[in-house]
């Protein structure tokens, strides 16, 4: 017999959960078009007028980033909980908060990170300055780092409902207001040649402590919803 | 030659360009080369599972 | 109704007075059972009888209203899990992206390797050689199950909790299935086995564990 | 007649599609090289510079032939679409679908030079006009049919599948060709013509037309390249596939 | 035997979805509660100046009422074919376009109109002056009923892939595209006091069209990735 | 097979060299048979060996690669589809949101109504009085399978095509299964249904169509 310790646990559900992500690798790209997408419509709806989306265009992209992210989360779990992999996982008798957090690491590698990536190509597009844009990609990470945490919590919340849908959305919108207005506040205050370091260490100062309570958060609130 | 590279003052356009160019035409060669090689890899290996399902039944 | 054999120390499965209701509506009634190691029981019942229900109880996904459950002895709580229990569900729990042995591989990983085994020969032991780099999405109904079933072989369970195993299944694999549960029976395990009495077991007379809807 | 039609058929048969394409497609390539090759010493060293653009100008010799060439590949896709759709011919569906990629690469290189070429005549990377943005919705066009093809599991259904959207998004060419005279944009006006005289001065007109002329070609090289590959997958049951599978080395071809 | 005329069948495809708009009311909420979710990130992200707000108001109200109908889109045929009831639809000898235009009406009816309803409040939480509001909804109405038609065509085509996940949303946004800047274009003309009544027109000739040819793609669409 | 019967006028249903490949792999060979109404056919066949994929192409679903399927001497073609066949799936086609009596009813509109046939008795002759009301979702496994089956009794469909009805029934429902086939084919319909041979009909033997995958 070889009971396998918890590390190996989560290298194998890292590992799985990798490998699905290159079997779909397509699937990855999704939240980064959709962030384009949403960048798109905005010059459409608005008339191009360069001066008047640069002022709104920090804030347009954070718009699109945290709604990509919000429509991604609920594929956290909802494959695993499908097909009864979500199950097995829950049945391991290594610690769940582990397995989770292995989960939400690749989740943010496989959605948030192409959207960072794609990040500058949005500010560009909106006609965002220059000098922003550092301080926009430093906050995009914490706040997507958040919200992959704390929307664990609600998505393991959520996954023993038929169609979470937009419910989801809205539990995790009083979670995603404080990061908004963190993060967006940063880039404003940048834009406008403003101190912005405060808000960051705010959000750094809460990742920290998210990347600690969220986990075992996510595996109770799991164990509640799937039985 | 420095004139050529500045192409008066507009180099770094002018050659970013080209430069787009040719790495767009070079993936878009090398691309289905790569994808041969895997779509033959996966053909070799369903001929043989293939194999050795008839042996299995036979 | 297994008289003679010596006591054996402790049960591996011991269900005293287990209730389940779902909306305060009782689905299954008080139950009281023990599994001994080396014991295959089958656990019969009409449709919506509740062994569907019975074995997510046992493996701990649901939490009954009474009764307590014993696993060698200790009690059995979703946040305490052992390495003792494999749960073969109507959901099957593979992921249809990835092939037949990446699905064992992720097993292993999460559950360990039963001593002696290896996802390969327990592949070709449910008759799917050939199938290894299939995508599960692209096997029949029947392959599937198959490839559920191969799991099991391959996990550190003492206890195998099978909800309809034979369904799906042809001639062949009632037998492979029959033959899993006679060798794991022997390897000192024990299986609670769903089925409906018609394809069961060949080897001998099972016992049974009959369910009947409380009214 | 009758020949036309008996070629075709032999043409379309997918062992002598693969073998034909496998003698012509290296070249095409070699051609649209060499000609692309001197196309591009001519724009860069030897026509003059633009009076008004000075070198900046010298990317229309990358920028228009690609545009051309993005929206010749969707015509050509969405022709060889209609023809899957209609009569279900395996050879016109793989056309379709490789077509695809090497448009949107196409398209992409145009909205790169466009952008780069932007930023010094008109002062920024972007924006928002007609000219532009359909171009971008032909990018996307170009992406939805990859990605429709790639995620759908049976491979002639999924090309039918794809070949629908091609043939819906058809009325997006014309946007993009019309759009600098039917509405006002930043982007300007077409300046060469097939038929009269062309508003582009000679020594400028042919380094255009040889570029144009070398990725007409290299479309049809790696359409065939690129074809040839999907063919192998597509008829991996078929005797000859598993053939040619046999007796390719590994990694080579 | 009664096998029923194609007017019986189109009215029982109505009712049964009507019946399960019911069932979950709740999620019938959803595009609209993602719409006032879209718009209450914004003044969050950008700062509540009322007049900068004002400027944008109609095109951030279009935006979010597009992307709340784009996401709904996706519920449109996959749960039919999950469960496999999409196959007896498919399967039913009356004409599939009449059965599928049936479902294409009640999916507008559940999931745009309360968008409609609830946009008076979108804009009035954008500060849009009160005298656009009209030409809004009107555009509105048209927009939507258009993307339902047009939507369904490319929802129909990814029906056969595993997740259609946001590549639904690439196929949608060509055909929103001119969509978009037309109806949102009525709105910023009608904010600056100029004629808006031409993009309307054009909307309502290209709806005209869409009712009858919609159908008949959608139901070509489908036959093609179902089997 | 069947040899001294008088000639009938058309076969209800007849393949000729029907055959399907899926990627250019044979799912399964060149077929030939008919159906003549009055029949009951039994598809047999192991795991994995087309069986499923048959009656998808039979039902319109899946487009064969080659040969003809004739529906009362008509060509069958998912464009121009009669009253005439209806079909069991592995996915059920229940909407789980939805009563057992609306999932019925709605099937009534889009398909048309037997003579004689109505809703609520057609549930009570699978045995699920009392559960009219009770959404699909909260149903077992063997419950659902038997809402799917009460379907087939209210459509006017002369050609049902079941996959694997047994699956998932208990002993009582594989003998309503078998009295409902009875009663359809001395009704004028037929069916052509598949198992695994392990539990079947119980009246009579019915003819056997065998498929072996094509390797
Ligand atoms: C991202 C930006 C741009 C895009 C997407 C773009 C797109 C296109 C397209 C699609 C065409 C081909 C039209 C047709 O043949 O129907 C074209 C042609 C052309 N473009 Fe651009 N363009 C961009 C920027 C520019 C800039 C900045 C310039 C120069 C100042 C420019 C100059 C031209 C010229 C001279 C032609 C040839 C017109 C003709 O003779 O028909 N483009 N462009
Ligand atoms: N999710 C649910 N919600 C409410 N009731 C349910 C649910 N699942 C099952 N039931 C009911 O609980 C009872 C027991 O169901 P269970 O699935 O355990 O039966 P089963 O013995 O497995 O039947 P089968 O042989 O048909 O699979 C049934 O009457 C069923 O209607
Ligand atoms: N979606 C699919 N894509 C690719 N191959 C498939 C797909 N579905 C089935 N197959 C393959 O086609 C063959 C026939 O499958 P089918 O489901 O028809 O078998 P079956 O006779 O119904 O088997 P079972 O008794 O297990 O249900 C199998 O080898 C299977 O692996
Ligand atoms: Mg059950
Ligand atoms: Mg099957």
């Amino acid at each position: 017999m070889r009971y396998g310790t918890t590390r190996s646990a989560c290298a194998a559900v890292i590992r799985r959960d990798l490998l699905l992500t290159w079997r779909r690798r397509g699937d990855a790209l999704n939240p980064a078009l959709f962030a384009i997408i949403v960048v798109v419509m905005f010059p459409l709806a608005l008339g191009p007028e360069p001066n008047q989306l640069a002022n709104i265009s920090a804030g347009i992209v954070f718009v699109a980033v945290l709604l990509a992210g919000l429509l991604a989360l609920d594929t956290l779990f909802r494959g695993d909980h499908e097909d009864g992999t979500l199950e097995q996982i829950v049945l391991s008798p290594h610690p769940l908060s582990m397995l989770l957090a292995s989960k939400i690491l690749v989740h943010w590698l496989s959605t948030a990170l192409p959207l960072i990536v794609v990040s500058p190509l949005l500010a560009e597009m909106l006609h965002l300055p220059r000098q922003v844009m550092p301080v926009l990609m430093i906050s995009l990470i914490l706040a997507t780092l958040l919200l992959s945490l704390l929307g664990a919590v609600c998505v393991a919340l959520t996954i023993g409902m038929r169609r979470s849908g937009m419910l989801l959305a809205l539990l995790v919108l009083p979670l995603y207001v404080p990061v908004l207005i963190f993060a967006a506040g940063a880039c404003n205050a940048a834009q406008l040649g403003l101190p912005f370091l405060a808000p960051l260490l705010w959000l750094g100062a809460a990742l920290a402590l998210a990347l600690v309570l969220a986990p075992l958060a996510c595996a109770a609130a799991l164990r509640i919803s799937i039985t | 030659m420095n004139e050529l590279f500045s192409m008066g003052g507009y180099g770094s356009y002018v050659w970013s360009s080209y430069a787009i160019f040719a790495v767009a035409l070079l993936i878009d060669y090398l691309a289905p080369k790569l994808r041969n090689r895997q779509v033959i890899a996966d053909l070799r290996g369903r001929m043989k599972r293939q194999q050795r399902r008839q042996e299995k039944s036979a | 109704m297994i008289s003679s054999d010596p006591p054996s120390p402790i049960p591996l499965l011991q269900a005293e007075e287990l209730a389940y209701a779902r909306n305060d509506e009782p689905v299954f009634g008080p139950l009281d059972f023990t599994l001994n190691a080396g014991e295959v029981v089958l656990v019969e019942g009409d449709n919506g009888s509740g062994k569907t229900t019975l074995l997510k109880v046992l493996s701990g996904l649901l939490v009954p209203n009474s009764g307590k459950i014993l696993l060698n002895g200790e009690d059995l709580t979703l946040a305490r899990l052992s390495h003792q229990v494999a749960l073969l569900s109507h959901l099957g729990g593979l992921k249809l992206d990835l092939t037949a042995l990446e699905n064992l591989r992720f097993a292993i990983g999460v559950f360990g390797l039963r001593s002696g085994a290896a996802p390969l020969p327990a592949l070709a032991s449910v008759a799917l050689e050939g199938y290894e780099d299939v995508p599960v999405r692209n096997l029949s109904a029947g392959q599937k199950k198959r490839v559920a079933l191969a799991r099991l072989l391959l996990v550190p369970a003492a206890l195998w909790l099978l909800d309809e195993p034979y369904a799906n299944l042809d001639k062949s694999g009632i037998d492979l299935v029959n033959r899993l549960l006679d060798s794991h029976a022997r390897r000192g395990g024990a299986a609670l086995v769903t089925s409906h009495g018609a394809y069961a077991f060949t080897s001998g007379t099972p016992r049974r564990l009959p369910l009947r809807p409380t009214p | 007649m009758n020949t036309l039609t008996l070629w075709f058929h032999k043409f379309g048969s997918p062992p002598t599609f693969f073998r034909v394409t496998a003698l012509l497609s290296p070249w095409l390539f070699g051609a649209a090289f060499l000609i692309g090759l001197a196309g591009i010493y001519w724009g860069l060293f030897v026509a003059p510079a633009d009076y008004q653009q000075s070198d900046a100008y010298r990317i229309i010799f990358i920028h228009v032939p690609c545009a051309w060439m993005g929206l010749f590949a969707y015509i050509f896709m969405a022709v060889n679409a209609f023809i899957a759709l209609v009569w279900r011919i395996k050879i016109s569906e793989i056309l379709a679908m490789t077509s695809a990629p090497v448009g949107a690469f196409f398209t992409a290189v145009t909205l790169a030079t466009g952008s780069i070429w932007g930023k010094p005549m008109w002062g920024t990377w972007w924006t928002w006009d007609a000219r532009l943005t359909s171009e971008l919705v032909l990018l996307f066009l170009f992406l939805g049919v990859i990605g429709l093809y790639n995620a759908i599991e049976d491979r002639r259904q999924a090309a039918r599948a794809a070949a629908f959207l091609a043939l819906v998004g058809i009325v997006n060419v014309p946007i993009v060709h019309f759009s600098v005279s039917w509405w006002n944009t930043l982007h300007q006006g077409s300046t060469v013509r097939l038929l009269g005289p062309s508003r582009i001065d000679s020594s400028m007109l042919w380094p255009l037309l040889l570029l144009a002329l070398a990725t007409h070609i290299w479309f049809f090289a790696s359409v065939f390249a690129r074809s040839r590959v999907s063919l192998l997958e597509l008829e991996g049951g078929k005797e000859w596939a598993r053939d040619i599978a046999l007796a390719t080395e590994h990694g080579h071809e």
